[in-house]
């Protein structure tokens, strides 16, 4: 038992995690680490990107073993090999990288490796289909369980892995990140379920880096720092304080870290407008949600937020005007001027960057060094005119990039696949601060960052704006939204349901708009 | 609606998936209806059965090709580990490697048709698993593995039979290869009671959607606690052991075991697979496919020959109605989606 | 519709031996008015098979076939011979059915034996000697290799084979093989290809090396072979008149076609002659070559 | 510090890329030691130059294949394009299709060598552009696309020369294929400088950065402003290109150009470049892995005739060989990383 955990034990514990080390090639991603979990207590995992928390996570789970150290389970030594061996003990897990197969529908995914067999002991895929559709109901999802899971957006791919691990026999669920693509109203729906599992003496340990909600539902805290134990916090009475837990992760006092930027009174042009912007159907989407006629400005050196719930259309919108997906009607004008672009490449050509939403399958080169990663989209500007790339001011510009925004990273060329989650999404952002656009779409900008470098990447995308580029934020989150942005739109079904200057929105005003639905909409 | 009843492709219902290889279907019926224009002696029963005979031999073998496919493998070796199996089954069925056709086709010294048939299959089987095993322990590409497998193969089918073929078996065993069951030739029997096998393996059981989820993201299917490389090693047998029935019938159809046999099955059979719909990225296609798949290569030799199109001629027509005929399935799919 | 259809059968187009004997074929159906079927092996006796199968099925009057493998392709043979259909096989030959109209060939095995024996008139006290062997198991590389054998085997003594390769009946990979073999055992006296594809390619290899005495023989008697041994470039090549065999068949055929004319010969076996610089004239193809 | 160095493999200095290509590297230089202790006149450079100068033809193929496997695309046209672009060279290089052996190889009427070069490689990459086109523009997967071309140009190179050669170029051509800088072939300076130019191609230019993304991420590739449907033409038309230019030193090398020629030389070049470390699923490998993997195979080939190994039993060990390089490869790969 390691020294810090304070507080006695209300009952024995389910998993004891004893002096864990994991080292890759050059790197000792976790350090003599001990925790241990009870039944029917929710334990936060929280630390720094790179901290180490998704490797613990996956050695709990069989997907890798420690270098050294013991983990007992339910009073009994566990050395899981595969996924199988600790799923067996009813240790179910949700990845922080989507790991669901995309060429299988939802149902399939929910039953993989358990599909519900009819007489003659064949596969039942009317029950498959419909049990899997009550399991997503849970969560609040409501679909088709025949669709592919790669017609899914982000979020909704989230749900189905929750909906898949809670639908599971399970004694200790294990979160990485569940909630990093949701929006509040499916937050709370997990939040929700999880005190009910609390309820039934099932133990969770849950990752997030929105403190807010680790605070508001974790028992206690374990906290990870460069791979070591940086300490425990216990539920004294009320929430544990989003200071103690700062101070914990980054090992000194808190500062404010999320600070609300002073708002600018933004004078601009109009650098970019939209007029009735309507979106086809996507073949292979037919459920998405297509724009219906978006009207929107974005004035130079503004900053304006797009809120949402799930499944409203903001990545749609960003993808429309990127000319990532085709445009049914509407006009774009930048500066003054109609484009239609017809490709990402004509849109990046006349000025427009996005930062998609899917860092996965839509961002990043996994096998890829990160020098390449992050040059890729602004080749042109390093190389020559032979067409040769001009390969040390690439290194000097990604250095300079590596500084401002701390990426931690072994050197340029390590595949970007070997980075934390949340460095991956810094090397992505840096590929867009060095084409210098002169309007930057960023979809979930923070997803997976951790709560230092997400202030950051606010400043960043605050200085970004100061110097005159016209930048779209989209974000589920809404205290990210309201602390960036100069102007906030609301979206709902492929519209926009409202707008407001940031200084005069709150959460509860922007959520009634976002809620706003058609009827109320048209008395508007 | 519609776009919905496409999306259940991968998983849904019978209309659905007749739906998904709509584009290979429709494109063989439109050749069946232009051969039978051009010359209608070319539905006859007797043509038909021909060409069900002839699509049987790479049929069955596509059949566990499909699998492979499924998992985003692939089997080069088949067209040797044809050669291999129908050696041995030779070997077996005669009781020796004596090149030289017995006078009399009856009277051999073997060990009769069925130990043939099992000795195929098995050393198939057998061979398979061992390439499945080599992928999943070694690491090394299957790609790797099965080319290297179809030189080793050639070289023992070759060491066996000292380059020359081993002919003439008995009348039970050709029965395989040459018998009716009322009009239908046995080996068309064969191959559609495996296609049905396969189909509802791959559609209803466990195992066969374990064979789907490991080819959609094998990474995936790991931390889902699929056993991934017990499922890669069985498709890999499964392959193996179609390779060795497929030798076996071809053997009886021939009434020899040749040692060049097979040669460039492995393209034919992966085109069928990959006409019929499947992606060689894994976890998308289905047996269906690959059946009109086959039937479609069947069809346009056999009526190209038909309409004795010059041979030079044929390669060029096979070519391109081959690639005519994926581009108008994918277009018609694209279609179907709005 | 009174004019008869008679199927040509060929191993594969996509070697020039075939490629000939199919021409041959064609121009004395022509010559005699009847109808021909064009069909290629494609080096698969899976192909040729079925290509007889659909044509039982348009009721050709005749077949003449040079078939890619003497067993395997018995079984459709057979099965043409009991719908009624007159077969004549040219080059190989199928035993074990009945009811064959004829055959018209020249033996592989014969043939062989012809070019080694040529190779061993030309070096009567012994030689050293490089074989290239054809596609293994194919069909003619198995009985040229066993003609070659047959008499080379019992003079061991004398005659050794110190580099026995198959280069698949192909230049390319004939060079390399060539070359690999002349590395390794120095320059031999004679080489003997299965065929002249493959003796071409020893040639250069030799040429390369300026081993221009090796005495290099191969086999088929192609245009391209003969001008080579006029040009002393090859020591000889195996002539199987190929042209003769395939116009003979078609007589034949065409003759029962019409009216069930029996063949005078159920058998007729043309004898293989080595082609050297002196016998250039009885090149069945010397025409071709300018 | 390992970890570091190996880390680099995908892009870094030439030492790790050394590093990357250890495995057959090592196993090639092993092979090298083995067959030189069986034979020491195996070093001769005779026949060093014997083995550069085989390997080249099926070498340069392999250059422009690395580029297509490396978008995650494949090829299976080449054996054919080669027969077709070959056919084509010595159309223009004699001035017509006579299939007749001219008396004198010297005086031909034809355009020269250049002409026929220049033939070759246009012809080629426009055949390389027409499938990269088709893969694009009709979808249909890069395999379907090229095995078809596979049958379409080979039936092409047939009916151009009515199954037959096209033999006797001028001494001038015959330059490319048996000439000597030095005591160098003249296909084994070729090769050499096609493989420098691609490897600077890849590893230098924003040209081959593309690829490596296009490979990696296609999606990612297109967000990221890269115009993918361009790239990918474009290496299928450098693939035809190389195509042609292997054509064209083969045809120089026999004095020939063979309607039979090619055959099965896609699964060769592949192999080269699957054995060299590239990923058939695309954005990993590298150049000098694929010169390594060609070296390994022409090696290997050499070796054991130089061994006079019996041809049944080449096969095995090539087969069983090919295999362990790629393991052995694997294995001391997942041994650094540790
Ligand atoms: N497969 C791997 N190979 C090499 N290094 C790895 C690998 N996986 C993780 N690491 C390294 O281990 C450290 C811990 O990573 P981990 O993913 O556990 O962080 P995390 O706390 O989950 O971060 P995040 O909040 O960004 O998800 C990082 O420095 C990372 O680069
Ligand atoms: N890249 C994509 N490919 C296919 N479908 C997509 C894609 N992105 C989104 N969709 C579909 O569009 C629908 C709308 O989701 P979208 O992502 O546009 O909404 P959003 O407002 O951005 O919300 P969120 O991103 O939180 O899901 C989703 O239901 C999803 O099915
Ligand atoms: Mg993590
Ligand atoms: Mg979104």
């Amino acid at each position: 038992m390691p020294a810090e955990a304070t507080a006695p034990s209300p009952s024995p514990a389910l998993l004891a995690v004893e002096g864990v080390t994991k080292r890759f090639a050059g790197v000792t991603a976790l350090s003599d680490v001990s925790l241990e979990v009870r039944p029917g207590e929710i334990l936060g995992l929280l630390g720094e990107n790179g901290a180490g928390k998704s490797t613990l996570l996956k050695i709990l789970s069989g997907v890798m073993p420690p270098s050294s150290g013991r983990i007992v389970f339910d009073g009994v030594e566990f050395n899981p090999h595969n996924p199988q061996d600790a799923k067996r003990l009813g240790i179910v897990t949700i990845y922080q990288e989507l790991s669901l197969i995309p060429t299988l529908t939802v149902a399939e995914n929910i039953f993989i490796g358990r599909a519900p067999l009819g007489p003659l002991g064949l596969v039942s895929w009317r029950k498959m289909e419909e049990d899997s559709r009550a399991i997503i109901a849970r969560v609040g999802l409501d679909l088709d369980p025949t669709t592919p899971v790669s017609a899914l957006s982000v979020a909704e791919q989230q749900l189905v892995e929750i909906a898949r691990a809670l639908s599971l026999k399970s004694r200790l669920i294990i979160m990485d990140e569940p909630t990093s693509a949701l929006t509040e109203t499916e937050v709370q729906k997990l939040m929700s379920i999880m005190g009910r599992l609390r309820k039934d003496g099932v133990a969770i340990m849950f990752v997030t880096h929105r403190l807010e909600e680790a605070s508001a539902i974790c028992d206690r805290m374990t906290v990870l720092r460069d791979g070591r134990l940086a300490g425990h916090l216990d539920r004294d009475g009320g929430p544990i304080k989003l200071p103690k837990i700062i101070e914990k992760m980054v090992g000194r006092a808190a500062s404010e870290l999320y600070a609300r930027p002073t708002l600018r009174d933004v004078a601009g042009d109009v650098r970019l407008s939209v007029r009735g912007l309507r979106t086809v159907r996507d073949p292979q989407a037919p459920h998405a949600i297509v724009l219906e006629g978006v009207d929107l400005d974005l004035k130079a050196g503004e900053i304006l937020g797009v809120a949402g719930l799930v499944g409203s259309g903001r990545t749609e919108l960003a993808r429309a005007i990127f000319g990532a997906d085709r445009i049914a009607a509407g006009t774009i004008t930048l500066d003054g001027k109609t484009i239609a672009p017809e490709t990402p490449a004509d849109a990046i050509a006349l000025g427009i960057g996005l930062v998609p939403e899917d860092r996965k399958h839509q961002a990043i080169f996994a096998a890829l060094g990160i020098l390449t990663n992050f040059s890729i989209a602004a080749l042109g500007r390093y190389s020559n005119a032979a067409g040769f790339m001009t390969e040390r001011r690439e290194r000097e510009a990604l250095a300079s990039y590596r500084k401002t925004l701390s990426i931690r990273m072994a050197s340029p060329e390590q595949p970007i696949e070997g980075l934390s989650g949340g460095n991956q999404q810094k090397v992505i952002l840096a590929r867009w601060l060095a084409r210098d656009p002169k309007v930057l779409i960023v979809d979930e900008p923070t997803r997976g960052v951790d709560v230092g470098a997400k202030a950051e990447v606010h400043q960043i995308l605050v200085q970004l704006a100061a110097r005159g580029i016209a930048i779209m934020m989209i974000s589920s989150e809404l205290p990210e939204v309201l602390a960036v942005s100069d102007r906030i739109v609301t979206m709902r079904r492929g519209r926009i349901t409202g707008e407001m200057p940031g200084i005069e929105a709150t959460e509860e005003k922007l959520m009634e708009l976002m809620a706003l639905d058609q009827t109320q909409e048209a008395t508007q | 609606m519609t776009s919905t009843t496409e999306q259940t492709q991968r998983g849904g219902i019978n209309v659905a998936r007749l739906l998904m290889s709509f584009g290979p279907l429709m494109f063989l019926a439109l050749l069946i209806i232009v051969f039978t224009v051009l010359k209608p002696s070319f539905i006859d029963p007797i043509n038909i059965f021909n060409i069900m005979r002839q699509i049987s031999i790479t049929g069955l073998i596509a059949l566990g090709m499909t699998f492979v496919i499924l998992t985003a493998g692939i089997d080069l070796s088949v067209g040797s580990l044809l050669a291999f199996c129908g050696m041995v089954a030779a070997v077996v069925a005669k009781g020796g490697t004596a090149n030289t056709l017995s006078l009399s086709t009856s009277g051999t010294q073997g060990f009769g048709w069925f130990a043939a048939l099992l000795a195929a299959v098995v050393v198939g089987a057998i061979a398979g698993g061992v390439q499945g095993f080599a992928i999943t322990r070694l690491k090394v590409p299957p790609f790797v593995v099965t080319l290297g497998g179809l030189t080793v193969f050639r070289g023992l089918t070759l060491t066996i039979s000292n380059g020359g073929p081993i002919s003439g078996f008995d009348a039970s065993m050709r029965w395989f290869g040459t018998g009716l069951i009322g009009p239908v030739p046995v080996p068309a029997i064969i191959f559609a009671a495996a296609a049905i096998l396969c189909h509802i393996v791959l559609r209803y059981t466990r195992y066969g959607r374990a064979v789907y989820a490991v080819g959609g993201n094998a990474e995936a299917a790991r931390l889902s606690g699929l056993r991934v490389d017990r499922i890669l090693i069985s498709v890999y047998v499964i392959v193996g052991f179609f390779a060795g029935l497929a030798a076996f019938v071809l053997s009886a159809r021939l009434n020899s075991s040749e040692a060049v046999a097979g040669i460039g099955y492995e393209l034919t059979v992966i085109s069928a697979v990959v006409i019929g719909g499947t992606s060689l990225f894994g976890g998308i296609g289905s047996v269906g496919g690959t059946v009109v798949g086959a039937a479609l290569i069947g069809v346009l030799q056999n009526g190209l020959q038909f309409n004795n199109v010059s041979s030079y001629t044929q390669s060029i027509v096979i070519g391109l109605i081959l690639i005519l005929a994926v581009a108008f399935d994918r277009w018609l799919k694209s279609r179907v989606r709005r | 519709q009174d004019k008869l259809t008679i199927l040509g059968s060929v191993p594969s187009l996509g070697f020039p031996f075939f490629v000939h004997m199919l021409n041959q074929i064609k121009a004395e159906a022509q010559a005699q008015g009847v109808n021909l079927t064009e069909s290629d092996g494609q080096n698969s006796a899976p192909k040729q098979t079925a290509d007889i199968e659909a044509a039982l099925v348009q009721k050709v009057d005749a077949i003449v076939i040079s078939p890619l493998d003497v067993n395997a392709l018995a079984p459709a043979i057979e099965q043409a011979v009991q719908a009624g259909i007159p077969v004549v096989t040219i080059d190989r030959r199928v035993d074990g059915v009945e009811g064959i109209l004829a055959h018209v060939g020249a033996d592989n095995v014969k043939g062989g034996e012809a070019e080694a024996q040529a190779m061993v008139a030309a070096f009567p006290n012994g030689a050293k000697i490089f074989h290239l062997q054809g596609q293994p198991g194919a069909g003619p590389a198995i009985d040229r290799n066993k003609g070659v054998h047959n008499v080379l085997d019992p003079l061991k003594d004398k005659y050794q084979i110190v580099f026995e390769q198959t280069a698949n009946f192909a230049r390319a990979e004939a060079l390399s093989v060539t070359e690999a073999g002349l590395a390794a055992n120095g320059k031999p006296d004679a080489i003997i290809c299965a065929n002249d594809d493959m003796a071409l390619g020893a040639v250069e290899a030799c040429a390369a090396r300026n081993f221009t005495d090796v005495k290099i023989y191969g086999f088929d008697a192609l245009p391209e072979a003969l001008v080579a041994v006029r040009d002393g470039k090859l020591a000889g090549t195996v002539e199987q008149f190929p042209g003769e065999q395939s116009r003979t068949a078609v007589q034949i055929a065409v003759a029962y076609a019409k009216d069930k004319t029996e063949p005078k010969e159920k058998l007729v076996l043309l004898t293989p002659i080595v082609i050297g610089k002196d016998n250039l004239d009885k090149a069945e193809r010397l025409g071709e070559t300018k």
